[in-house]
């Protein structure tokens, strides 16, 4: 892999950036490998890095049905934290905030991870409870959360409405200084291009039909370029999750629903940190473009299609005003939609299949960018070994038939 | 903004309307006799089919009806609206748990 | 000085003067203007400087294409980021600055960048400010300042946006000649018809051209049709509306701007309209867009696309230039060059094609054609002085030398016409290339609709007008309507529409190494930058939008986009078709968030819901909780109280004596049927046939996975009739929970489910002296014990009233709930104040409550449970009937659910005896064990207790019934600790003596 | 021009089967006019009775006779499989009159209300304004009856004051 740094953008700038590599390589698919991981968006191209890295498997495919990072990796709102509530669920979502803060350095690729903090807000004494007992919990995890006032909100954020005659006066907040925001996009590419310099061959245009196994054992995956044997096989689709399943006959509980976001037009800065807010359904930050990202809800019936209802956005803007008048002028430029995998409990599986070989990682539904280096890293783990890291080890499948579920509705109910 | 056909009260728009997932899963008979995972299975495992859906609406600001609808889950075009189906007018004999 | 304004033509109203600023300077232009027509008109040639490169951009096109004239217009409150000047329409007053560059447009310092170009390659901020990871955020502040376009307001809007929901038989999106003929064709069939155009007129392109129908000005056509349409009460003509979404089911939403285009102070009622359409049928007229021509430097303030030099002089009396050279691939163009001979300019052509039938008639009229010619490069920083033209072999692998030069002050160039398929390929339909108009033309459709005019390729305006009368016909008879004949205008000259494809114009070197040759104006997006991300392997045109940015702007690509895909496809040895456009999404152009939004802001964003007795409590001078949509008093303070003091006075006013509080909120259901008590059996948890009539039981019903999903009193009214509340939360879901069982589950269960959560009104009376206040105002059942002992119901008459009478207890007091008609309500809650004053009767809102219900130890659902809460770990299994099933119990039995160490209620004590502990502090044994400290439980609730002099709380700890009298630690958000003891939950009063007596 | 305002009325929610004609005729007898059964059409003679679904209708009638009504159902229906509830307390009637009652409330209700397809004796249950509603046509000017809530009319209220005083800037260019 050719370094990334200013000198080689300068020495490339003089040779007409025409010795510029690719970042990563199309090979054709081979006849056969170790590890094929189903899904080049974030999760598993991230896998297949840490696979790689961590685990020095080299014979490893990325196999994506469109072009990497096209599925949810790509249509997020990028909003990166750890405050989860449940010990589990905080665990593994601050190891990938670990990853994260070293992230660029390590893929040698800019993506852009800014730790603007993040509020969640609270607007009635009920969710000022949720946010005491979120926040305690984060900090004997050892993640750093604050319980913070309505005026230290205002003071960080001018042009948010704390007025206590509005219809949801904001009462006050969590804040998470640590989390941020992510260039969605150069995730995927970061992850690809640093796993393809370990020899790892990303194939996209390339779905995958059928998953092949013998004796209870996974032999390969059917693909509309032909069939390729492999040992072992990662699937990480997230809205797909169970039209894979169905291929090895498998069940999950998991329910693919279309999750909306939209930006406006490019602006100078006004909102220099991230807001979310459950209660009144609406969450917000500023790109480093200018634009403003704004996550709209979920839309309640299955849907497959990358696109939701109107209402739902004229809902999510109705929010955004509330929350900061000032931003009513403002115009939207695009809405789009991503199929997300929900799961009973807001939290994802990431779990040895009933198959021998057959790993599943999904669930993540409305929140799983974040998560996006850190399950890669368990998840990885998971494959090599054939059983899980102490991390995802909670996140079995088996849980639906224990009741060992971990809630996660509360700090995740809204989608971020 | 799907346009829905109540049947008791005809075409409405999407937001008269709460969904309520998928159709034709039968509450089993004795819950106890089952084991822990087909009771999970009841519970949690849902078809999420990628194409044709039955699926259960409401009409919430309507009737207050439930009633049934078949509705690609890709394109999302409705194919048809109609009253529940008991278990002897079920279209679908593959209600899992029983 | 309009010094490029015609003299005569145009369709501004020269009597009309409108005086403008811009960017402080004063200019004027007339009624009629976009803001770009009048710039242009006086002389203005710099509006904006690029995204990244900063270089200096003039006004491209005429329309929703426009890339570059990106302006902030008005002042303070009211001011609009990003608005396009050539869709900005002129009025007095006007104010607008450009949105980039600094110090300003025309000298701009960051135009640094420009020199180094190079370097701010397709994906320059991936590949550095890596390091340290420390200093992003001081780089990331910088980059932030640069980018972004125009302000946000300071203040928060003072306009109002409206929706109105329509419905029609046909829509149609665009009123150009194709358009107008659908509406004209479906109009006169009966349909009900709305067509929306974007512009402040109908008429598309006809205003924009010198073409004649039937030997008059085509606009004359325009007129009578628009006259006609008017006329029609079943069409309804919308101009200065957007058609920006096509959704679902043939729901269209159109953006009407109804007050912009005015002089401030002629501006009333709404600013901007919402249309949510449903339609039966839709046509889709929206015309098509122009593409630029791809060559070095082709970004200079001067190059325009041809057709909007003619749109300028035409349609706004503006010559753009003097000097003019039109660079074309295809015959339209010709037009251009015509139009600007007329208006006196000297012309030129430069045309990439052989021949053509254009250039026929060209030289026919004196102008020069440089035939199989290109212009490959210009000169000019600041406004184009010059093209650089050079012969076109064909083949763009090869390079051109530049061997003539033309001076000039305007570049019209045609790159041939893209239909606008976005509103067809938002609706799921597809997009198909046509070789032979070398553009993406719309294919099948999922949805009910149709595309007329050139929105399909249809080039000549005679086709247009018939496609469009065509189309109309068509959706009218698809919706019901007999078609009547309707006959097109007869098209006076119609003009060629020939072309070759030229995608990229080859300079003197390779592409790589000249000049910029730019793609998408907005972002900088040049042939190299496309052909660098293909090369790093960025190769679906999806990457190449976003490595690049083309098509990320605020145009959405309109100009760029189908260039970059060829560029694309070249680099990539690929056919256009295989490389492909990226998705079309709404908005179409960029809508106000404030519309979108419509009235729903402010007192209208969630309605509040308020019980028959809120006025009491106002003027109480109650503070209200907010619970869901509810308002509900919180505490009722006295001169000079705070919450706690108020609390601690209601607390001990109602245990002493009496206090009464306003329960109303409480769902409430009535339940009939012969199969009323098999219904609840199954759904409750305790056994309801054991209840005799006029008796209540507390009720908690589970989700099928065994949580505690809502709770409430059960009173059986009847053999075959039950009375149940429900938390205040929990209200609606419970009543659907109840129907969805009722009528999916278990359709041959008789039984009736009635709301009456809004009928019925509740007043709970508490305390001591409880019973006599009721004896006293006059109650017509008996009230002790004996008669109407505790968890029973009577229908009763309380002073004169009638009332239903519950004997519950959420306090721990002797208590009552009356039930009564919302409409009685007022009168009973005043005759209850009056006649306690004896017993200091003490109005008590939520918070007191709460403290009392704790003291007894009773949770409050979602307070103290959060849906992973059993009715096992809340210490309610007494509740769980081992008779029957209902739903959960089965989930009750799994493992998880069974272990004995799941966190159960428990009471918690500060040791210290005077902490308040805070609701939702953590609970641990250690508070100094390494982190990830382990936590055992929480604190949910936690009050002074006034009546037992020290703070209570309820807590869920691990295996907590068997931890009483053990030592915790709650660990505080604040980084606090206290030390609290495990205690049973109920505080007070554990023998329930006093709800009894 | 709109007008509104606020009636007092009786409110009497009733559901039974209507396929059963011990039913239909029992209600039908005590309330002196036959129960709609076309679904989103209401009668009026004596009251003004709205069907709501295949199983329910809304009596409408004055305030002061719901009661009494109730009780003679109650008696006239005993036996039955219904149910007979008194909502005067907690339902709140709006009465609008003008011509341009079916744009006002197409600004926040999805129905279509041309006045070919929403005539007198027509009407639906619907959403408007963020509030469940019962909307019908009752009168020719055409006057129009909403029903809702009694906790949300407030609400509703407030957004018809609003509406009836703001009116867009032109349509017309
Ligand atoms: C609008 C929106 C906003 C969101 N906001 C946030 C946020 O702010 N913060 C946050 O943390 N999370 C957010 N999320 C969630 C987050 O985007 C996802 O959880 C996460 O990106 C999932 O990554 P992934 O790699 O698992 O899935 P994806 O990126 O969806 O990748 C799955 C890939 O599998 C491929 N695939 C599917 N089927 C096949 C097949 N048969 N063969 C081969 N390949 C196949 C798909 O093409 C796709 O590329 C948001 C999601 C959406 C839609
Ligand atoms: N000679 C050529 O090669 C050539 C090429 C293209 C067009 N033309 C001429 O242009 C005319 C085309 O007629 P037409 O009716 O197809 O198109 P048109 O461009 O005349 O009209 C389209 C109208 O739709 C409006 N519009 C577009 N999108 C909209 C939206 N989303 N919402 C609301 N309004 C929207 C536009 O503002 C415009 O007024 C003909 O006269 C034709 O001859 C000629
Ligand atoms: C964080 C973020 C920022 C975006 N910014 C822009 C933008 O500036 N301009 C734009 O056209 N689209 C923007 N998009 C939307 C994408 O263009 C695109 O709609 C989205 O990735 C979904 O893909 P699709 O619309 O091609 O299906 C952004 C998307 C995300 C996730
Ligand atoms: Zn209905």
């Amino acid at each position: 892999m050719k370094k990334y740094s200013a000198f080689s953008l300068l020495r490339n700038a003089f040779s007409h950036n025409r010795d510029w590599p690719e970042a990563w390589r199309s090979p054709e698919p081979k006849p056969e490998y170790d590890v094929i991981i189903v899904g080049g968006g974030g999760h598993g191209l991230a896998t297949a890095y840490y696979l790689a890295k961590e685990h020095g498997a080299r014979n490893i495919a990325v196999v994506e049905k469109g072009w990497i990072g096209g599925g949810n990796t790509g249509r997020n709102t990028t909003i990166v934290r750890s405050n989860y509530l449940w010990t589990e669920a905080s665990l593994l979502y601050e190891k990938s905030m670990q990853l994260w803060e070293g992230l660029s350095q390590d893929l040698n690729f800019n993506v852009m991870f800014s730790q603007r903090g993040v509020y969640n807000l609270g607007h009635s004494l009920q969710d000022m409870r949720d946010i005491e007992r979120r926040v305690g919990a984060n900090r004997l995890n050892g993640i750093d959360a604050e319980v913070v006032t309505a005026a230290q909100i205002k003071k960080a954020i001018p042009i948010i409405n704390t007025s206590p005659a509005a219809r949801y006066p904001i009462l006050g907040a969590s804040l998470q200084r640590r989390a941020g925001v992510a260039r969605h996009d150069a995730v995927a590419w970061g992850f690809a291009r640093a796993a393809d310099a370990l020899g790892v061959d990303i194939i996209e245009q390339c779905e995958v039909t059928g998953i092949n196994r013998e004796n209870g054992r996974v032999t390969g995956v059917e693909t509309t370029r032909g069939s390729i044997r492999a040992r072992k096989v990662g699937v990480v689709v997230a809205g797909n999750a169970t039209v894979l399943a169905d291929m090895a006959e498998l069940r999950l509980p998991i329910e693919s629903h279309p999750l909306q976001a939209l930006v406006s037009e490019p602006m100078k800065p006004v909102l220099d940190t991230v807001v979310m807010s459950n209660a009144v359904h609406g969450y917000i930050s500023q790109s480093d473009k200018g634009e403003l990202v704004i996550g709209a809800g979920i839309d309640a019936y299955n849907g497959y299609g990358q696109r939701g209802s109107f209402q739902t956005i004229e809902h999510t803007l109705e929010a955004i005003i509330e929350l900061f008048p000032v931003l009513s002028r403002v115009r939207m430029l695009r809405m789009w939609g991503g199929i997300v995998d929900i799961c009973p409990d807001a939290c994802p599986i990431i779990s040895k299949m009933p198959v021998g070989g057959l790993y599943f990682n999904c669930g993540w539904g409305t929140g799983g960018f974040k998560a996006t280096p850190g399950s890669g890293w368990v998840f990885a783990h998971t494959i090599a070994r054939d059983e899980p890291h102490d991390l995802n080890a909670p996140f079995d499948l088996r849980r639906f038939e224990t009741g060992a579920l971990i809630d996660e509705h509360g700090a995740a109910a809204v989608a971020h | 903004m799907l346009l829905i056909a109540c049947p008791y009260c005809g075409e409405r728009a999407e937001t008269e309307f709460s969904y309520g997932g998928e159709a034709g899963i039968a509450r089993p008979k004795d819950p106890h006799a089952l084991s822990d995972e087909q009771w999970a299975d009841y519970l949690f495992m849902r078809k999420n089919s990628r194409g044709m859906h039955r699926e259960l609406w409401n009409h919430a600001q309507g009737c207050r009806r439930w009633f049934e609808v078949e509705r690609d889950t890709v394109s999302y075009v409705i194919k048809e609206c109609y009253e529940i189906a008991t278990p002897a007018t079920s279209r679908d004999n593959q209600s899992r748990a029983d | 000085m309009q010094t490029n304004r015609l003299d005569t033509g145009g369709r501004i109203d020269r009597s009309k003067p409108a005086g403008f600023r811009f960017d402080g300077r004063k200019l004027q232009g007339y009624t009629g203007d976009t803001l770009a027509s009048a710039l242009l008109a006086n002389g203005v040639s710099i509006v904006g400087r690029s995204f990244k490169l900063h270089r200096p951009r003039g006004i491209v096109g005429s329309g929703a294409e426009e890339p570059n004239a990106i302006m902030q217009i008005g002042n303070g409150a009211s001011t609009c980021p990003n608005l396009r000047a050539t869709q900005v329409e002129l009025y007095d007053g006007l104010i607008a600055r450009t949105t980039k560059g600094w110090p300003g447009v025309n000298y701009d310092i960051a135009a640094i960048n420009d020199v180094f170009g190079r370097i701010f390659s397709a994906g320059f901020y991936y590949k550095t400010f890596m390091r340290p990871q420390s200093l992003w955020h001081v780089y990331e502040k910088f980059i932030r300042r640069s980018a972004g376009f125009g302000r946000a307001p300071a203040a928060a809007d003072p306009d109002k946006y409206e929706h109105l929901n329509a419905h029609c038989d046909v829509l149609i999106a665009g009123g150009g000649p194709a358009g107008l003929a659908a509406a004209l064709a479906a109009g006169r069939a009966g349909a009900r018809v709305i067509i929306a155009d974007e512009q402040n007129e109908f008429g598309g392109n006809l205003l924009a051209t010198a073409a004649t129908l039937d030997g008059a000005p085509a606009s004359d056509w325009v007129q009578q049709t628009t006259a006609e349409l008017s006329a029609m009460d079943n069409v309804t003509a919308l101009p200065r509306s957007t058609v920006f979404g096509y959704f679902d089911s043939n729901f269209l939403t159109i953006a009407e701007r109804c007050t912009d285009h005015l002089p401030a102070i002629e501006r009333s009622g709404s600013r901007e309209r919402v249309w949510r359409v449903r339609a039966a049928q839709v046509v889709l007229a929206q015309g098509a867009f122009e593409r630029p021509l791809v060559f070095c430097n082709n970004d200079r303030p001067g190059i325009m696309l041809a057709s909007a030099v003619s749109t300028y002089i035409n349609r706004y009396a503006v010559r753009t230039g003097e000097r003019a050279v039109v660079f074309t691939n295809n015959d339209s163009a010709y037009q251009t060059a015509i139009d600007l001979q007329r208006a006196g300019a000297d012309v030129a052509i430069v045309d990439s094609r052989r021949s053509s039938a254009g250039a026929t008639a060209a030289i026919a009229t004196g102008i020069p054609v440089l035939s199989g010619h290109v212009v490959v490069d210009t000169v000019g920083r600041k406004g184009i002085k010059a093209v650089r033209v050079g012969r076109w072999s064909g083949d763009a692998t090869q390079t051109v030398d530049a061997t003539i030069t033309i001076d000039c002050d305007v570049l019209a160039m045609s790159g041939g016409w893209s239909p606008a398929v976005h509103l067809q390929s938002q609706a799921g339909g597809r997009n198909e290339w046509n070789d032979e108009l070398q553009c993406f033309v719309p294919g099948e459709s999922p949805q009910e609709n149709r595309v007329a005019g050139s929105g399909r390729g249809k080039w000549s305006l005679s086709d247009c007008l018939e496609d469009g009368l065509g189309a109309g016909k068509d959706a009218a008879s698809r919706s019901g309507y007999t078609p009547v004949d309707v006959e097109a205008p007869n098209v006076d000259t119609e003009e060629p529409a020939s072309m070759e494809p030229l995608w990229r114009v080859p300079a003197s070197q390779p592409p790589d190494r000249c000049p910029k040759q730019f793609i998408d104006y907005q972002n900088d997006t040049s042939v190299a930058d496309v052909r660098l991300a293909a090369r790093e392997g960025y190769c679906n045109v999806e990457h190449v939008k976003r490595y690049t940015a083309l098509g990320f702007g605020t145009d959405q690509g309109k100009l760029g986009n189908i260039n970059g895909m060829a560029v694309l496809a070249e680099s990539l040895g690929k056919s256009i078709p295989e490389v492909g456009t990226t998705t079309f999404r709404p908005a179409y152009t960029p809508v106000t968030f404030g519309a979108l939004a419509g009235e729903n802001v402010g007192e209208l964003f969630d309605p509040v819901r308020t019980t028959a007795l809120h006025e009491c409590h106002e003027a109480a001078g109650a503070p209200f909780e907010v619970v869901g949509q509810w308002h509900r008093p919180w505490y009722f303070p006295q001169p000079g109280e705070d919450l706690h003091a108020a609390v601690n006075r209601e607390c001990l006013a109602t245990r002493n004596s009496l206090g009464i509080m306003d329960a109303s909120t409480l769902g409430k259901i009535d339940v009939r049927g012969p199969d009323a008590v098999e219904f609840l059996e199954r759904i409750y948890t305790h056994n309801i046939g054991k209840m005799s009539v006029g008796r209540c039981a507390y009720g908690v019903l589970l989700g099928e996975d065994g949580m505690l999903m809502d709770d409430g009193v059960m009173a059986r009214l009847g053999e075959q009739r039950f009375y149940l509340t429900t938390t205040t939360g929990g209200a609606a879901a419970v009543l659907s929970w109840l129907e969805l069982w009722l009528q999916t589950e278990w359709p041959e269960l008789d039984v009736f489910l009635t709301s009456l959560t809004d009928q019925f009104s509740t007043i709970a009376v508490a305390g001591p002296n409880s019973r006599r206040l009721l004896m006293k105002i006059g109650c017509d059942v008996d009230l002790d014990n004996a008669g109407f002992p505790f968890m029973s119901v009577r229908d009763a008459e309380l002073a004169g009233m009638p009332v239903q009478l519950f004997r519950v207890s959420f306090s721990g007091e002797l208590a009552f709930e009356i039930n009564l008609s919302s409409s009685d309500a007022p009168r009973m809650w005043r005759t209850l104040m009056q006649a306690g004053e004896e017993f200091g009767i003490t109005p008590y809102g939520t918070e007191t409550m709460h403290v009392l219900r704790a003291e007894k130890g009773f949770v409050i659902i979602g307070q103290d449970t959060d849906g992973s809460v059993s009715p096992v770990d809340a210490g309610m299994s007494w509740l769980l009937s081992k008779e029957k099933d209902f739903l959960g119990k089965r989930s009750l039995s799994r493992p998880d659910c069974a272990r004995e160490d799941r966190k159960q209620l428990v009471g918690v004590l500060s040791a210290d005896g005077t902490t308040v502990l805070r609701e939702g502090a953590q609970l641990v044994e250690d508070p100094h064990a390494r982190q990830p400290v382990p936590m055992c439980g929480h604190v949910m609730s936690s009050y002074y207790s006034a009546c037992l002099g020290h703070p209570i709380a309820l807590g869920l700890v691990a295996g907590g019934r068997s931890k009483k009298g053990e030592t915790l630690y709650a660990m505080q958000s604040d980084g606090s600790s206290t030390a609290v003891k495990i205690v049973s939950p109920v505080f007070y009063d554990p023998k329930s003596e006093r709800q009894n007596d | 021009m709109t007008d509104f305002s606020r009636v007092d009325l009786g409110h009497i929610n009733l559901r039974g089967s209507a396929e059963d004609s011990r039913f239909v005729d029992g209600a039908t007898k005590v309330l002196g006019q036959s129960l709609p059964l076309a679904a989103n059409t209401l009668t009026q003679s004596l009251h003004r009775i709205y069907w709501l679904g295949p199983d329910e209708w809304q009596v409408v009638t004055e305030s002061d006779r719901a009661a009494d009504l109730v009780r003679q159902l109650e008696a006239a229906l005993a036996g039955q499989h219904v149910a007979i509830n008194d909502l005067s307390g907690g339902q709140v009637a709006l009465q609008l009159t003008g011509t341009d009652v079916p744009e006002l409330l197409a600004r926040a209700c999805t129905l279509d209300l041309h006045p070919s397809l929403f005539g007198v004796g027509d009407c639906a249950q619907s959403g408007l304004a963020k509030t469940n509603v019962l909307l019908g046509c009752i009168g020719e000017t055409p006057v129009y009856e909403i029903i809702v809530r009694r906790s949300y009319s407030e609400y509703l209220l407030r957004w018809l004051r609003q509406k009836t005083h703001s009116r867009a800037g032109s349509v017309s260019s």
